[in-house]
Order: structure tokens, then C-alpha cells, then sequence
């Protein structure tokens, strides 16, 4: 499945690997963040608008 | 429309619900069509494309490393226009869209700078050499780092968005003046950075059909990392507006709403 | 000339505190200002000296004419008494720091340092910086905080004296001064908040 | 303004005032560097120009947070900002008086220290010459980063990440004078880069601090 990378596999394989891991973790992270603040303010929202 | 009159219209966008709602709409779109794009990209590249006959199969980390640094630099550019029009017209989203872009750009810088540490070992033989272009890199990280800072460091949001934007100007400048002086203090080591003939990364004695080979991948990659920064900035300035909207109500009901 | 402020609204940290302020300030005249704290009369004192932007209205005759006293004042306990409004003194453009010295009965301590100066003595050389700004109209926040009631009488007699060789006063505090004035109570003007659901509103 | 000056001057020289830290810190940092890479004197000789240059760029980061800190905490700032001078003098003025108290002394003392790194003879002339054409634009730029934490608890740390890398460029054709000049290489690039730095500095960035010290002031 994997092609053949030679001697450089572990440099290639690294490389996808830490890009890989940190493009995910940026995109998780942000949807995280923003599924909260979209929750607490609504929470606020809904708060503010009971107590006028 | 006219042009003016188009030219207004694109400020409305510069109003927060608006930017929400438009924003919420296209955001689907870039998703998928930029996690596609990368997806597509990096498989081709990383199984269909043959070794660099000088560097092997090292060649494959461009469809990363080039994208990442292009969207480091990119993202750059980006907040100090949005800084700008801050600055100008005080259009609150401009300033959060700069907030909500900085950590993309630290992670697009680290990937660059990581990518390229690890491509440096076998090829330069070191983990690290203080090469202009890594040299210049690791200083847009600092400049990213240091405005991230300021921006947590202060309370208030609008000093926060006035300090930020006036820092990424004198930033920039001193960011192209470091560019230069880097280039002055090492010749270095590294390839010319010209992107649109990949055959620069893959040896200047490389024929172009071979280096087309590899360019059509890595034009795909960097489409999907255009996208994706697209997207990301879209959305986390969504998050950042929400933030500071209940910011604002919670600080409202503090002195009595 | 007469401070005139018009419909004037000011904030704090991005939000609105007072609004819809209107007074005038005539020569010879002070004006107490009164509300409960944090009610915004410091923000509005820096507001009229120039040191923000109002968020909305109008302030006339206030452009290089206001001298400004916050709760602290500038001086420097390493410096003496006469170097600290030397200092101030030269920075207003204005010489003589010896009617300052006089006025605040401060020619004793001339070559103390200011540091070593007791809480109503360092209260007594504020004002006197005050006075070497030469500059109309005093703005002073909580003046008598730290002040025996000696040193009240005094700073109120001082007070009256400046507002009768003609300048004027604008004074946040509790106490009754005894001057010859208005006292503007700012609570009526309490920003009432706009609407929730205006999200423009929101931000600001 | 002269009024300005020699009042930070005369707080500078009193008690507690900080002048002499940046030398202690500069003296501590030649003395530390032998014991720290070893004594032989051609190594030293051949990293003299630019550690020199590297202890004079931290002793000045050093004594940065006071710059205005001092002024803002006790009030002078606002009283400044609301006196006739206007903002883009005092910011010009209180770097001044950190050259003047930080970067001159560190000129000064710099050939006895080159001395106990065994800098090479002629380069004792253009390390004096690039301190002194460089450490105006680093007193300059600290007072933008100084600006620009003015307000903030525990400023320091973040004032040192913003300057870091403003420093770059600075540092870098500052030491390349020194080591070009201690070689017997030809230095003219490298300090007219310098010198067109620090101009550039001096005549545009005052605005930009003057800038965030109203900001700040709000």
C-alpha cells in the first residue's frame, strides 16, 4: 500500500505525520472553541432576555 | 451595480450579523471543497508521484512544506490589511478577523518550520541550520507569538484591537527588514522559493516535463491550503465575534441592564 | 471663559457610563460633582482634560485650559520639593513656582524630598503643582482623600482663592467644600443600556 | 522638553533610579561568557564582537520596563499627555534619556570589556562605532515596546517577546560591523544599513509610540 520511500521513509513519514497531527488539532481545537462560545452565548442571550 | 456601489456593499459584510449569517452559509462549501482539495493533493502526491532522482522520496514533503509557508507569509498579509482597515474605518469584525487569523498562522509557520527541519537531516546533514529563509521564518513565529500575547494581555477590546493593529504595521516592517538583513548575514543553504516551477525545489538541472509531475499535486495542495485558511478564518472570526458579543452583554448586565 | 459641555456621553472600557451630559463652568465658579462610585465622574474628568475621546456632544473651552489632578499626582519622592514643580512648572511653559510655594505655606519643605513628605504635605504639593501648570480651570479627583480637616480648610481656602483671581474648578468629591459654586449630581445621567437584541450594540 | 530630559536624567542618577544596572548586567555577562565557553583566546577573540554586542542588547532590554512604567504608575503620564508638549516629543525625549543613562554607558565601557574577551585590535573602533550608531535605534524601539505594555500587570515578559524581534535587523548589521571590523574586512555595507536603520527608527517610530501611549492613556 505505502510506496516504496527508500531511505528517506521515516523523514517523509514524519513529516505527514506532524503536519498532519497539527492541521487537525488546529481545526479541532478551533471547532471546540467555537461550539462553547456559540453555546454560552446563547446561554447569555437566553438569560438576558428572561431578566429583561 | 456600480463600482462604488459594489464597493459598499462588500462593507456591510463588515457587520457582524451579517458576516454571521453569510458566513454560516458558505462555510459548508469551504470545508469540504478545501479538505478535498488537500486530501486529493497529498494522495496523489505521496503515492503517484516518483522520487526526485537527487533527493528521493524526500521530494514529497513540498505539498506540505511550500503550502504552509505560503499561507505563514499569506496569513501575515492578511491581518495587517485587516489591521489597516481597522485602523480606518473601525470595522470591529476587520480587527477580530486579525485575532481569529494569528494561530493559523503560528501553525502554518510551525508546520513550515518543522517540515523543514526534518527535510534539512538527511539533505543539509543537521536538524537545523540558520539559513536565511528558516532564519526568517523563525522570526515571523516570534512576531506571530508576541501578537498573540498582546492581544490576551489586554482587557479591554478595543485598545486590544487599536494596540494589535499598530503592532502588526511596525511588525511588518521590521518583518522585511529582518528579511533583508537574514539574506545579508547568510547566503544559506536553502533553494530559491519560486513556487510556480517546482523544478526550483527538485534541483535546477531537472527537466521541466519531470518537474510538472510533481507541480500539479502541489498546485492542488496549495488551492486546499488557500481554502482551508479561508475557511478557518471564517469561522473562528465567528467564534471571536460571539466572544465578544457576550463580552459585551455580560459587562452590560454588570452595570445594570 | 466658560467650560460648555453639551449633551456629552462618555465611556468606560467601551462602555457608555453617562450620557446626555450637559453643564457649563463660568469663570470664578466651581462645580461639585456628586454621584455614587463608580458611577463614572473620574472617567468623565479624563474625558474633559483630553485624555479620551467622548463617545458623543460637544466640549467647548476646555483645549489647553484644564489642569488635571488624578489620585495620584505625579510627583517624584526622589526629587525635592522645589524640583518636582521646577519640573512641571517649565513643562507649562510657566516660571515662579514661588506663589505655588507660598499659597501651600510648602516654603519649609522647598528642599525635602518628597518622599519623605507626610500624606497631607504630599496632598498640599499636588495642588501646588496645580497651581504652576497656570492653567484656568482645576479638575481634581477626590482632593481631600488623605486630608486632616486642617488641611481641608486649607485646600478649600486655596481653591477659593483660585477661583477668585478668576479661574475655576470642577471637583469629584463627598465632602461639602464650603465654595462658591453648583454641585451636579451625574447619577440622572446613568447610560441606560440599549437593547439586547441590537447585535451592532453589542459591540459597543 | 530639556526640562523633561534632566529630570529623567537626575531620577536616573538618585538612589533607585537604575542607572549602572544595565552595566552590572553587561559586566556580568563578559565576565560569565569565559568560564561559560572556555578560556582560549582565540575562541574568545573570535566571538568577542558579537557577544559583546548581544550583552549590550540584553542589558538594554533590561531596564526597558522602567521606561515608562514609573511615570505611568505615579501619574506623570497623564499630566504629560494633557501638558502643552506634545506626545511624539516625550516618547523622543524618554529615549533619549535611556540612551543617554543605558546605551551611552554601555558604549563607553564597551572596549574595557572587549579587552577581557580579547577582541582583536582594530575591531575596539568598530565595535565603540557600531554601539554608538546602534544603540539609539535599540533605546527607540524598547520605547515603542514600553509604549505598548505601558498598561499592563507584568508587562515585562510580553515586552520582551514584542522587542525581540524587533531587534533583528539592528543586531544583526550592528555585529557584522563589530566582526567585519575585527577581521580587517571592509565594513561599509553592513553600517550604512545600521546607520540607515537607526535614522529610520529615530525619525518614524516616535509617532507610532506616541500612538499607543494615547491609547494607553484612554
Amino acid at each position: 500500500m505505502i510506496p516504496d520511500l527508500g531511505k528517506y521513509g521515516d523523514t517523509v513519514l514524519s513529516s505527514y505525520a506532524v503536519s498532519i497531527v497539527l492541521l487537525v488539532a488546529l481545526i479541532v481545537f478551533s471547532v471546540m472553541r467555537g461550539r462553547k462560545v456559540r453555546a454560552e452565548m446563547e446561554r447569555v442571550e437566553q438569560r438576558m432576555s428572561r431578566n429583561g | 451595480m456600480s463600482i462604488a456601489a459594489k464597493a459598499n456593499a462588500l462593507w456591510e459584510y463588515a457587520n457582524p450579523r451579517k458576516f454571521l449569517a453569510t458566513s454560516e452559509r458558505v462555510l459548508p462549501f469551504f470545508w469540504i471543497v478545501s479538505i478535498t482539495c488537500i486530501v486529493v493533493g497529498l494522495v496523489w502526491g505521496f503515492f503517484f508521484t516518483p522520487d526526485d532522482y537527487k533527493q528521493g522520496s524526500t521530494v514529497k514533503i513540498i505539498y506540505l512544506h511550500v503550502p504552509a509557508a505560503l499561507m505563514a507569509i499569506n496569513c501575515w498579509l492578511m491581518m495587517l490589511a485587516t489591521s489597516l482597515v481597522w485602523l480606518v474605518r473601525r470595522h470591529h469584525v476587520s480587527a477580530l478577523a486579525a485575532r481569529a487569523a494569528a494561530p493559523i498562522g503560528i501553525v502554518m509557520t510551525l508546520i513550515a518550520l518543522l517540515t523543514g527541519a526534518i527535510w534539512g537531516q538527511p539533505m543539509w546533514g543537521t536538524w537545523w541550520a540558520w539559513d536565511p529563509r528558516l532564519t526568517s521564518f523563525l522570526i515571523l513565529f516570534l512576531f506571530y507569538l508576541g501578537y498573540v500575547a498582546l492581544w490576551e494581555a489586554i482587557e479591554d477590546p478595543d485598545t486590544a484591537a487599536d494596540l494589535t493593529s499598530v503592532l502588526c504595521l511596525v511588525g511588518s516592517v521590521f518583518a522585511i527588514l529582518s528579511r533583508y538583513a537574514v539574506n545579508f548575514w547568510n547566503q544559506g543553504l536553502h533553494q530559491g522559493a519560486s513556487v510556480m516551477r517546482a523544478g526550483a525545489v527538485t534541483g535546477a538541472d531537472t527537466e521541466e516535463k519531470v518537474s510538472n509531475i510533481f507541480f500539479y499535486p502541489l498546485l492542488i495542495c496549495i488551492i486546499g491550503f488557500v481554502l482551508l485558511f479561508i475557511a478557518l478564518v471564517l469561522y473562528r472570526t465567528g467564534t471571536e465575534i460571539r466572544a465578544r458579543r457576550i463580552k459585551a452583554l455580560l459587562a452590560r448586565e454588570r452595570v445594570g441592564g | 471663559m466658560t467650560l460648555t459641555v453639551t449633551d456629552l456621553s462618555i465611556t468606560r472600557g467601551g462602555i457608555p457610563v453617562l450620557e446626555g451630559l450637559s453643564f457649563s463652568l463660568k469663570a470664578g465658579k466651581a462645580l461639585i460633582l456628586r454621584g455614587p462610585n463608580g458611577i463614572g465622574k473620574t472617567t468623565l474628568l479624563r474625558t474633559l482634560a483630553g485624555l479620551q475621546p467622548p463617545l458623543e456632544g460637544k466640549i467647548e473651552g476646555a483645549e489647553d485650559r484644564i489642569a488635571y489632578a488624578s489620585h495620584s499626582d505625579g510627583l517624584k519622592p526622589t526629587l525635592t520639593v522645589t524640583e518636582n514643580l521646577t519640573f512641571w512648572a517649565s513643562v507649562f511653559g510657566t516660571n515662579g513656582i514661588q506663589t505655588a510655594l507660598d499659597t501651600f505655606d510648602l516654603n519649609e519643605l522647598a528642599d525635602r524630598h518628597s518622599g519623605n513628605l507626610s500624606a497631607g504635605q504630599k496632598r498640599r504639593l499636588g495642588l501646588a503643582r496645580m497651581l504652576v501648570t497656570g492653567r484656568p480651570i482645576w479638575m481634581l479627583d477626590e482632593p481631600t482623600v488623605s486630608l486632616d480637616k486642617n488641611a481641608v480648610q486649607m485646600f478649600a481656602d486655596a481653591v477659593r482663592a483660585h477661583l477668585g483671581q478668576g479661574g475655576s474648578a470642577l471637583i469629584a468629591t463627598h465632602i461639602d467644600l464650603g465654595l462658591d459654586g453648583e454641585v451636579l449630581d451625574v447619577g440622572p445621567n446613568k447610560a441606560r443600556p440599549k437593547p439586547i437584541d441590537d447585535f451592532d450594540g453589542g459591540f459597543l | 522638553m530639556i526640562a523633561l530630559l534632566l529630570r529623567d536624567l537626575k531620577l536616573a542618577f538618585r538612589a533607585g533610579g537604575g542607572f549602572g544596572l544595565g552595566l552590572a548586567f553587561f559586566l556580568i555577562v563578559t565576565v560569565m561568557i569565559p568560564f561559560a565557553v572556555g578560556p582560549q583566546s582565540s575562541l574568545l577573540s573570535t566571538i568577542a564582537p558579537g557577544v559583546l554586542w548581544l550583552g549590550a542588547l540584553l542589558a538594554c532590554l533590561l531596564s526597558l520596563d522602567r521606561l515608562l512604567a514609573l511615570d505611568w504608575e505615579d501619574g506623570s503620564l497623564d499630566l504629560l499627555a494633557t501638558a502643552p508638549l506634545p506626545l511624539e516629543s516625550v516618547v523622543t525625549i524618554k529615549a533619549l534619556a535611556h540612551w543617554l543613562t543605558t546605551g551611552l554607558p554601555l558604549v563607553l565601557a564597551a572596549p574595557f570589556f572587549g579587552v577581557l574577551l580579547n577582541l582583536p585590535v582594530p575591531g575596539f573602533f568598530w565595535l565603540v562605532i557600531s554601539l554608538l550608531i546602534g544603540t539609539p535605534a535599540m533605546s527607540v524601539i524598547g520605547t515603542f515596546g514600553a509604549a505598548l505594555t505601558v498598561g499592563l500587570k507584568r508587562g515585562g515578559l510580553l515586552l520582551s517577546l514584542l522587542v525581540l524581534p524587533l531587534y533583528v535587523p539592528t543586531l544583526i548589521f550592528g555585529a557584522e560591523v563589530a566582526r567585519r571590523g575585527a577581521t580587517g574586512m571592509e565594513v561599509q555595507t553592513p553600517l550604512l544599513m545600521l546607520a540607515g536603520i537607526t535614522a529610520a527608527t529615530i525619525a518614524l517610530l516616535p509617532f507610532a509610540s506616541a500612538t499607543v501611549l494615547r491609547i494607553n492613556l484612554r
